[in-house]
């Protein structure tokens, strides 16, 4: 140990403690190393060297140390680690928990902690209250925006992170009889009751160690069940630890109660590791736990006073000061004033006297403290002052001296007298724990003698006990625990004794809890000076609350957004019934009817990563792949998503780029043989005497006589009369169709046939089964794939004559069973061959390995993009936005009149059905090699105009045609089918619109008029 | 009232800050007013200042069944901008846009309106080509918008994930410069005050609880604080619409579904504007405070709780790891859900009624916020001159009958 | 013999090994047809085909070595079966269900298995997936439709042959998704030193300039 | 996260779900005899009740089955679950006039409780 931190470590008792003192720490704080042990936290390691100092607050800047000793502390918010990737900020010292290496920042100061520029905020405080800056920058539109980044600059805490994150983060999906929450003698206690009768028990703690206020508090005489409180934490903990069905989690925190008991917990498994003792453990996990009862453990929590100068560090919750005390071995000072409302802090004074401590004062605000306390203070040499308060504080980087005085409802009555001191242990009374109870549902009561918000009525299988439930009493949390573990076991359906005797007495070393609230105290100085926090954090004070209610946000909600209080990392778990003490004051309302703010989760903040789990990067969402998708990759395609499917976008060549890629492949598939990987289409199975009548009601065209061995093309509109989607239908049976939909849309079709036939049409007798992926499709298309499909098939007459256009045939190649269906989507002779996946590889390298004397070339999405266009075939998707009906699309052929279909009626209503909608054309432009960009709108005139100009429609599909050797476009546009042979003008920005003409949008069929 | 400046702060802060005026005071509902506004959210205040100011209509209320602006003005992640496709609803947004821009000076209340600049991602090819056709279209309505390369996106906002290797690989994007986001509460008190200056009564905790008509026209409202004649209604209490119409025994084409946000801690400036993608399926600003705004897609079910399912969150943030890996360690602070009244086709409604002197305007969904001044400024007209102006025509309740629907989903795939 | 031209969805991957704690492998090329059928229909023909016990209630299977039945919904099951007996048992399902409502469709080439043993595997699993996976809630002979991860898969319990004390688990997913399941699982797995697998697809994408 | 009571699979989490709006609105017979605003009315128009609602659930990651659930929209809380084709077991109001409804959660007996329940 260096002489330095020998020095530093003055405040280290040498016993007591849950510290390993065998095993010391070596860690770093601002640059300057330290030593610690095994079980300490930041805080406490930095409290034993008599660092207080740690941060800085979030506005004005001020000096902030330990107020608490565990997640609701406000303020001592550090950085930890310094790699880009690897460290985080806002990190609270009082839960970090120490490791060799372990390295701390400050953060929110510049240049250093002690010297922070950022403190002429506090000079100007008088100008910076509360919302100032909705009072000025009100200048031109600009002036916000240069004011702007100085404020931002200003707020905000830590750095942001640079680099991502290597880390894992994995949830864990639970179900448990009993949760129990909060590892007190409470949770404790309930949890070894339930877990008794053999249900399965999870209990949650967020500190590293169970216990709760066990841990931080004196033992004294205090007895469990007859034993000393620690040995029978002890002998509960190996009973749980040996229990298979008790899962009991320490670092891990409830962070939000949602419906039905569905908890989430933050299970911190590795930041208090050295990096190199990680091994494979995720660094958080999320559990999602659904459990039959809940049972909330939670504890209460310890306010402070409202009074001029109560921010400085070394100012601290008299049971901080008690857990640094017991459970850390820290003495948190060595000259303590303790300044209370109730009788519980006067332990702190005891405890610290024990330790060795001077007491230099015990201040209560009440006229009449317990008299057994002041006989001890008496006893124990300790000056009292009752009905007085503190008026005021002294010290910069650290709390000096207080100045104290008498006080009644007037004021301050006394002369104030100055006590040095270097530890100001502070407290309000104590709020039971009820963020979760609240997030479940549960309403909360004002309770006039605790002082408190207390759990009400609960809305789910939820039961608050211990001090969460404003039972202070330690007998009466045991108690209550056992009663009420057993009766949670029961509930869930096990058997658990009701009447077991405990094995002993349970008695408390405290007196019973009674506080005389002071919310808001009085201060000699002139009102423009007092400086009474209330939130720690962001720097809320007494007189922000004053002035909100004076402007008229008076509603504890308002003043809560108005002020930001409680609206910090701490979300206001020490601060918020303090402010909601000082508005009661203020607007002299009774605390009950104004209510707390919403409690929302998490109960504290848990990291993205552990949100996210698993689901990040790589395994973000699926990327899902066909049968041939190796082939794709050793033959140099490029690829593009179309759902989640990758398929392969064209196969640039050694030299060529994509459009030349894309040319060549196009003219393969017109001049000899095509083949595209069609695997990704969604195919459906239908069966079922009914199976015809069920189609002709789902798509817009008949399907009444369709034969068997045929194929059709069919619409489907949802009930608004907007196409959603298309496909090809074959029929192979009289009561057995194979249907196909977009790629996009598989999932989403099939959906909507189960939907309607199981809620609208259930007496229609039919089923069907997806088997998208039963099969690998591979398409060829050209005028020469007649002939290789000769070559191909086992038994299927490939003859186009003898196998036409639209019909199906079932066969096998090579003996591999196959599906064949002559359907194109290019104009060109097409066979669409499916086999059954795991050959679809195989059927592929066949293809390409038979193919070659017939020219094959494989195109990819975009080639069957653009000769469809040619042909003037639309995609569902990029034609259509689901504003269009079939007629828009200049489909109406495939609108029956005979029967009612999905969304039939909705053609017919007075605006869908008006023609001058919007209407599916093609477009030729006036400069054959001009193609025009997808997604340009169309003008009618040669010349934008100002201040708008109106657009007729726009372009959907745009490409060079190979074919034709020139451009085309298809476009949807105003009254399009009404304007054949016009010239319309396709606008650009920052040149002039470009002339086009409409034609029909069949590009072939102008090619084959032509020749 | 105390107009706010510098100089009133500084005077202000030198006497202790004991001069400044309530921004509205609260006021008793009287038996009867000109005309009642349902709601006070950021539409509901809007209504009520500009029926006042432009149409000298001040014998008015707001009542409010809870706090001013507790509804979706209070849980808004504040995305402004006007890009949006179709005529109408670029007229409507870009009226807005403009009005922002002067706002917090005509209401003499600093609404924080940052025009930071709102990019909408695209990762694939079809996102490229709708939102080019968006650009396009804006542009030719006036309204700014520009396409950004993929290069360009990583100047703007140089901490988005452009990996080509991630799932969702950023292609380019559409940039909106004048949009943004703004400080939600202020603009709900800016109105307020403005409103309450002009004589508006501003009435909370005061729920209606029933429409008095008579003879097709309504006379009244009840509320749990009393019965108010008046013979004009606007209703704007976006996700409880539903339940108002129903008191005129109106059935509407809306929906109501929680909608949820998040929030990070604080941290120093990172994200210098707003970026929105609909595939991946999230969006991200950050606030001047610090935090991390973020949200996503509503719930599918329908619920008035106020709250969402814990999986959206989830997916939501899971989805902003997408876009932005170095945000892993940061921490979620709070996260919460509003009550979005939701159309079919994702536009609003300000309409007249069957009911005479009953005016309804919601269904602004996932991105009413940005539409408030316009929103407000259109309603007012209406109720003023019962007749719908060019802005708001194109929004009235016959379109569900006629078709002529205003299908924003290609534009607004995205809840904000 | 499986056909070697078969190729099978992990075809690419080698089976996973974390210590005793857990095991992934593809069982690939199962036979799996798909029925719906009423009931009452099903019931006789399937013991004639199968000798199986249908079973009409969800969570149930009746798990035999070489043929397997899954309930997947009221009118719905999944027959899991050796690779080469798919095909014989659509026919003969489809002749003794001749003049009732049905559809028996041979989907093996939809789908893969994949299997995992060990001692941590309901561990690893309730990483991903949502329902209660307790041994008195999911004993062997369970079987039942769910999520894990994002993809929709089939849970299925089972005796391991290899070891008494554990069961089997087998996850039945679609070919599309199986990549990704695998490379999920086996990222569960990390916590027992399970390889990382890098999932498919990170491809070459055309980025417009 | 709501845990929902499948009438084939009994309770799974919310996730394995998808929501499909109001139930109990049959699909017109004949639409071509309506008017457009009935035909509107139909596709468009929807109660969206605050307070007990009937609405349509499909278990989509499980038995794909459709099926009808009682819930109060202003709670959240699940009464009942049942199948197509079932009447609901408690009345459902139609039009709720806002809050003025009873508070379903006080009106139901326990016993008709499903869902959240076990
Ligand atoms: C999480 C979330 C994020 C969003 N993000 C964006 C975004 O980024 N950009 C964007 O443009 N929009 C966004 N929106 C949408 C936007 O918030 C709303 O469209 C808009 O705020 C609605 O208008 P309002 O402000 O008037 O509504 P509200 O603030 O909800 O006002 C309606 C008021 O009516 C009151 N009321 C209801 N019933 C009664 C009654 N019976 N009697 C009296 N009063 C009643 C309510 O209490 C409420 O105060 C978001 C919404 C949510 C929930
Ligand atoms: N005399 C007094 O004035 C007074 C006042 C309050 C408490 N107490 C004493 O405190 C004890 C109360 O026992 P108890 O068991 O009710 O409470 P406790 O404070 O002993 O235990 C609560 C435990 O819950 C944990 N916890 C809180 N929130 C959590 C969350 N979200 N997730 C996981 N863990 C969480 C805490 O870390 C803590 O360990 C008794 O000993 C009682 O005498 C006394
Ligand atoms: C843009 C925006 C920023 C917010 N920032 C914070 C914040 O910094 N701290 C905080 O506690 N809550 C923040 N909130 C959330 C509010 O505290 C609150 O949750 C929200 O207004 C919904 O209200 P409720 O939770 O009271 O129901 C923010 C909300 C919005 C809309
Ligand atoms: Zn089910």
């Amino acid at each position: 140990m260096s002489r330095q931190s020998a020095r530093r470590a003055q405040n280290r008792l040498d016993h007591g403690g849950l510290v390993d003192r065998t095993r010391p720490i070596s860690f770093s704080f601002d640059g300057k190393s330290y030593q610690g042990f095994a079980g300490d936290t930041l805080a406490s390691a930095l409290l034993a060297s008599g660092v207080h100092h740690v941060a800085r607050s979030f506005k004005y800047h001020r000096p902030r140390g330990f107020l608490g000793a565990g997640p609701e502390d406000p303020g001592a918010l550090v950085r930890v680690g310094s790699d880009p990737a690897t460290m985080v900020v806002n990190q609270r010292a009082t839960e970090v928990e120490l490791f060799d290496g372990l390295e701390a920042f400050p953060q929110n100061c510049w240049p250093s902690l002690r010297l922070d520029f950022g403190v002429v905020n506090d000079l100007m405080h008088r100008f910076l209250p509360a919302g100032f800056y909705y009072k000025t920058f009100m200048g031109p539109p600009g002036s916000w925006m240069f004011f702007e980044p100085f404020i931002r600059r200003a707020a905000g805490l830590g750095p942001a992170p640079s680099a991502p994150d290597p880390a894992r983060y994995e949830h864990m999906n639970r179900h448990c009889e009993v949760l129990v929450i909060g590892s007190g003698p409470a949770g404790l206690a309930a949890a070894r009751e339930a877990a008794r009768s053999g249900a399965r028990v999870i209990l949650a703690e967020e500190s590293a160690a169970c216990g709760g206020r066990l841990l931080g508090e004196a033992e004294g005489d205090a007895l469990i069940e007859g034993m000393a409180p620690r040995a029978w934490r002890g002998d509960v903990l190996a009973e749980l630890a040996a229990n298979p069905e008790v899962t009991l989690l320490t670092r891990t925190s409830a962070s939000g109660y949602y419906s039905q008991n569905w908890v989430t917990l933050f299970e911190n498994c590795t930041d208090h590791l050295p990096p190199s003792e990680a091994g494979h453990l995720p660094r958080h996990r999320l559990w999602r736990v659904r459990a039959a009862q809940v049972v909330l453990a939670t504890g209460a929590i310890e306010r402070p006073l409202v009074f001029h100068g109560n921010d400085r560090p070394g100012v601290m919750l008299a049971s901080a000061a008690r857990t640094y005390l017991h459970r850390y071995g820290v003495r948190a000072g060595s000259n303590a004033v303790i300044f209370a409302n109730n009788d519980d802090a006067w332990r702190s004074a005891f405890d610290l006297h024990d330790a060795g401590a001077h007491i230099a004062a015990i201040i209560d605000t009440r006229p009449d403290p317990a008299a057994a306390h002041r006989e001890a203070a008496e006893a124990h040499g300790i000056g009292v002052r009752t009905g007085a308060t503190i008026v005021a504080t002294q010290g910069r980087g650290h709390i000096r001296s207080i100045d104290v005085a008498a006080f009644d409802a007037g004021g301050v009555t006394g002369k104030p007298e100055r006590i040095a001191c270097d530890l100001l242990c502070v407290s309000g009374g104590w709020s039971p724990n009820v963020a979760l109870f609240s997030q479940s549902g549960g309403s909360l009561r004002y309770d006039e003698t605790l002082a408190a918000f207390v759990p009400d009525e609960a809305r789910q299988e939820v039961v608050a006990i211990g001090a969460c439930a404003g039972d202070f009493a330690l007998a009466e949390a045991v108690s209550r625990g056992v009663e009420t573990g057993r009766t949670a076991a029961r509930e869930a359906g096990f058997v658990a004794s009701a009447t077991d005797p405990v094995a002993g007495e349970t008695r408390d070393a405290a007196l019973p809890y009674r506080v005389t609230p002071a919310w808001e105290l009085p201060s000699n100085l002139p009102k423009t000076r007092i400086r009474a926090f209330v939130d720690y954090q962001n720097d809320v004070t007494a007189k922000d609350l004053h002035l909100a209610v004076r402007e008229g946000y008076g509603a504890v909600e308002h003043a809560k957004r108005y002020t930001t209080t409680g609206m910090g990392t701490d979300q206001g778990k020490i601060v918020g019934v303090n402010a909601i003490g000082v508005l009661s004051g203020v607007l002299d309302k009774p605390i009950g009817e104004i209510g707390v703010t919403t409690y929302r989760p998490p109960w504290r903040p848990i990291s993205f990563g552990a949100v996210a789990g698993q689901h990040v990067g790589g395994l973000f969402h699926p990327r899902r792949t066909t049968a041939m998708h190796d082939w794709h990759v050793e033959n140099g395609a490029v690829f593009e998503t179309v759902g989640d499917w990758l398929r392969a976008r064209v196969y640039p060549q050694p030299g060529e780029d994509f459009e030349a890629a894309l040319q060549r492949e196009c003219r393969a598939a017109r001049n000899a043989v095509g083949v595209l990987d069609a695997s990704t289409l969604g195919k459906i199975d239908i069966r079922g005497k009914d199976a015809r009548s069920f189609l002709n009601r789902i798509y817009t065209n008949a399907w009444m006589k369709l034969e068997p061995g045929r194929c059709r093309y069919g619409l489907m509109t949802n009930e608004d009369g907007m196409v959603f989607d298309d496909g090809v239908t074959a029929c192979l049976a009289d009561d057995h169709f194979h249907m196909t939909t977009t790629t996009g849309g598989a999932a989403r079709v099939l959906g909507w046939l189960e939907e309607y036939h199981q809620t609208e049409w259930p007496d229609l007798e039919v089923y069907m089964t997806s088997v998208t992926e039963q099969w690998a499709v591979a398409s060829i298309c050209g005028p020469r794939a007649p002939e290789l499909a000769a070559d191909l098939f086992d038994d299927i007459d490939a003859d186009p004559e003898r196998f036409p256009f639209m019909s199906h045939a079932s066969g096998h190649i090579d003996g591999v069973p196959a599906r064949v269906f002559r359907i194109s989507f290019t104009g060109e002779v097409s066979y669409e061959i499916n086999v059954p996946a795991s050959y679809g590889l195989w059927l592929w390298r066949t293809l390409m390995e038979r193919g070659k004397p017939y020219g094959i070339t494989p195109y990819g999405t975009e080639g069957m993009h653009l000769l469809r266009a040619e042909k003037g075939f639309i995609i569902v998707g990029q034609e259509t936005d689901g504003t269009l009906t079939p007629v828009d699309l200049g489909m109406g052929w495939a609108v029956k009149q005979s029967a009612d279909f999905i969304g039939k009626r909705s053609l017919t209503r007075s605006d869908t059905a008006r023609d001058d909608r919007l209407q599916l054309v093609g477009l030729l432009t006036a400069d054959p090699g001009f193609v025009i960009p997808e997604g340009s709108q169309i003008i009618a005139s040669g010349r934008e105009q100002s201040p708008r100009t109106p657009m007729i429609g726009h372009v959907t599909s745009s490409y060079f045609s190979p074919t034709l050797e020139r451009s085309i476009a298809l476009a949807l546009i105003a009254g399009g089918h009404g304007r054949m042979g016009e010239r319309i003008h396709v606008a650009r920005r920052g040149a002039d619109p470009v002339p086009a003409t409409i034609t029909g949008t069949d590009f072939l069929a102008g090619l084959k008029e032509a020749s | 009232m105390t107009r706010y400046s510098f100089w009133s702060l500084l005077r202000e802060g030198l006497r202790g800050h004991d001069g400044w005026q309530p921004v509205w005071r609260e006021a008793e509902p009287k038996p009867a007013y000109d005309a009642v506004i349902i709601g006070g959210g950021g539409h509901g205040c809007a209504t009520a200042y500009y029926l006042a100011k432009e149409h000298g209509l001040t014998n008015i209320a707001i009542v409010e069944k809870g706090w001013l602006g507790g509804g979706n003005a209070a849980r808004n992640t504040t995305i402004i901008r006007s890009n949006y496709l179709y005529d109408a609803s670029a007229a409507i947004y870009d009226h807005a846009l403009q009005l922002w821009k002067g706002l917090g000076r005509e209401l003499n209340f600093n609404i924080m309106m940052s025009h930071r600049g709102v990019l909408n991602l695209a990762h694939d090819d079809n996102e490229m080509r709708q939102l080019k056709r968006r650009i396009e279209a804006n542009r030719l309505n006036g309204v700014e918008a520009e396409w950004l390369d993929a290069k360009q996106v990583a100047e703007y906002c140089p901490i988005i994930n452009m990996s080509p290797q991630s799932r969702y690989p950023v292609i380019g994007a559409s940039l909106q410069r004048s949009g943004g986001v703004n400080r939600h509460d202020a603009v709900v008190w800016a109105y307020a005050r403005a409103a309450h200056d002009l004589g508006v009564d501003i009435i909370q905790n005061c729920e209606v609880t029933g429409l008095k008509i008579e003879a097709g026209r309504i006379s009244g409202l009840e509320t749990n604080r009393g019965t108010i004649r008046t013979p004009k209604v606007a209703s704007v209490v976006a996700g409880h619409t539903s339940v108002i119409g129903a008191m005129a025994g109106l059935r509407l084409p809306i929906e109501s579904h929680p909608l949820q946000a998040l929030v990070s801690e604080p941290i120093k400036p990172v994200n210098p504007c707003v970026v929105m993608s609909n595939a991946v399926h999230a969006y991200c600003s950050q606030s001047d405070k610090g935090e991390l705004v973020i949200g996503a897609g509503i719930d599918a079910h329908l619920s008035y709780t106020q709250r969402g399912a814990f999986p959206v969150i989830e997916e939501e943030i899971a989805a902003v790891l997408e876009l932005f890996p170095i945000f892993s360690r940061l921490k979620l602070m709070r996260h919460w859900g509003g009550i979005v009244d939701i159309c079919p086709d994702a536009s609003p409604i300000i309409s007249k009624t069957p009911v005479k002197g009953f005016y309804l305007n919601g269904g602004w969904g996932t991105g009413g916020w940005k539409a408030t001044p316009a929103s407000g400024h259109a309603l007012a007209d209406l109720v003023a001159r019962d007749e719908p102006n060019a802005i708001a025509a194109p929004y009235s309740l016959e379109r569900f009958t006629t078709g002529k629907l205003v299908a924003e989903h290609g534009a607004a795939a995205v809840a904000h | 013999m499986i056909d070697e031209r078969r190729v099978s969805p992990l075809a690419h991957r080698e089976p996973l090994h974390a210590g005793d704690f857990a095991h992934l492998a593809e069982d690939a090329f199962r036979g799996i047809v798909m029925v719906r059928a009423a009931p009452i229909h099903l019931a006789a023909p399937l013991q004639a085909v199968t000798g199986r016990t249908l079973p009409i209630r969800a969570g149930h299977a009746d798990l035999g070595r070489r043929c397997a039945v899954l309930w997947l919904g009221p009118d719905e099951w999944a027959i899991m079966t050796a690779p080469d007996a798919a095909a014989q048992i659509t026919q003969e399902l489809s002749a003794e269900l001749t003049g009732y409502h049905h559809q028996i469709v041979d989907v093996s080439d939809y789908n893969t298995v994949l299997t995992l043993r060990g001692s941590r595997v309901r561990e690893l699993l309730a990483k991903l997936i949502t329902i209660d996976l307790h041994p008195r809630h999911f004993a062997r002979g369970t079987g039942v439709s769910t999520l894990c991860g994002k993809a929709q898969v089939w849970l299925v319990c089972r005796e391991d042959e290899t070891s008494a004390r554990e069961p089997l688990f087998e996850v039945v997913v679609r070919r599309s998704m199986a990549d990704y399941l695998w490379c999920l699982i086996a990222d569960a797995g990390r916590e027992w030193a399970m390889p990382v697998q890098d999932p498919i697809g990170q491809v070459p994408l055309h980025m417009p300039v | 996260m709501f845990r929902i009571r499948c009438p084939y699979c009994g309770e799974r989490d919310q996730i394995e779900f998808g929501y499909g709006g109001e139930a109990h609105i049959a699909r017109p017979a004949d639409p071509d005899a309506l008017s457009d605003a009935q035909w509107a009315d139909y596709v468009f128009m929807r109660t969206n009740t605050k307070g007990l609602f009937a609405e349509r659930w499909v278990h989509s990651a499980g038995c794909r089955r459709w099926f009808n659930a009682l819930r109060d929209t202003a709670t959240d809380r699940f009464v009942a679950t049942y199948v197509i084709g079932e009447a609901p077991p408690l009345p459902v109001p139609q039009l709720v006039p806002g809050d003025q409804a009873p508070d379903p959660a006080e009106a139901i007996p326990e016993e008709a409780a499903g869902g959240g329940q076990r």
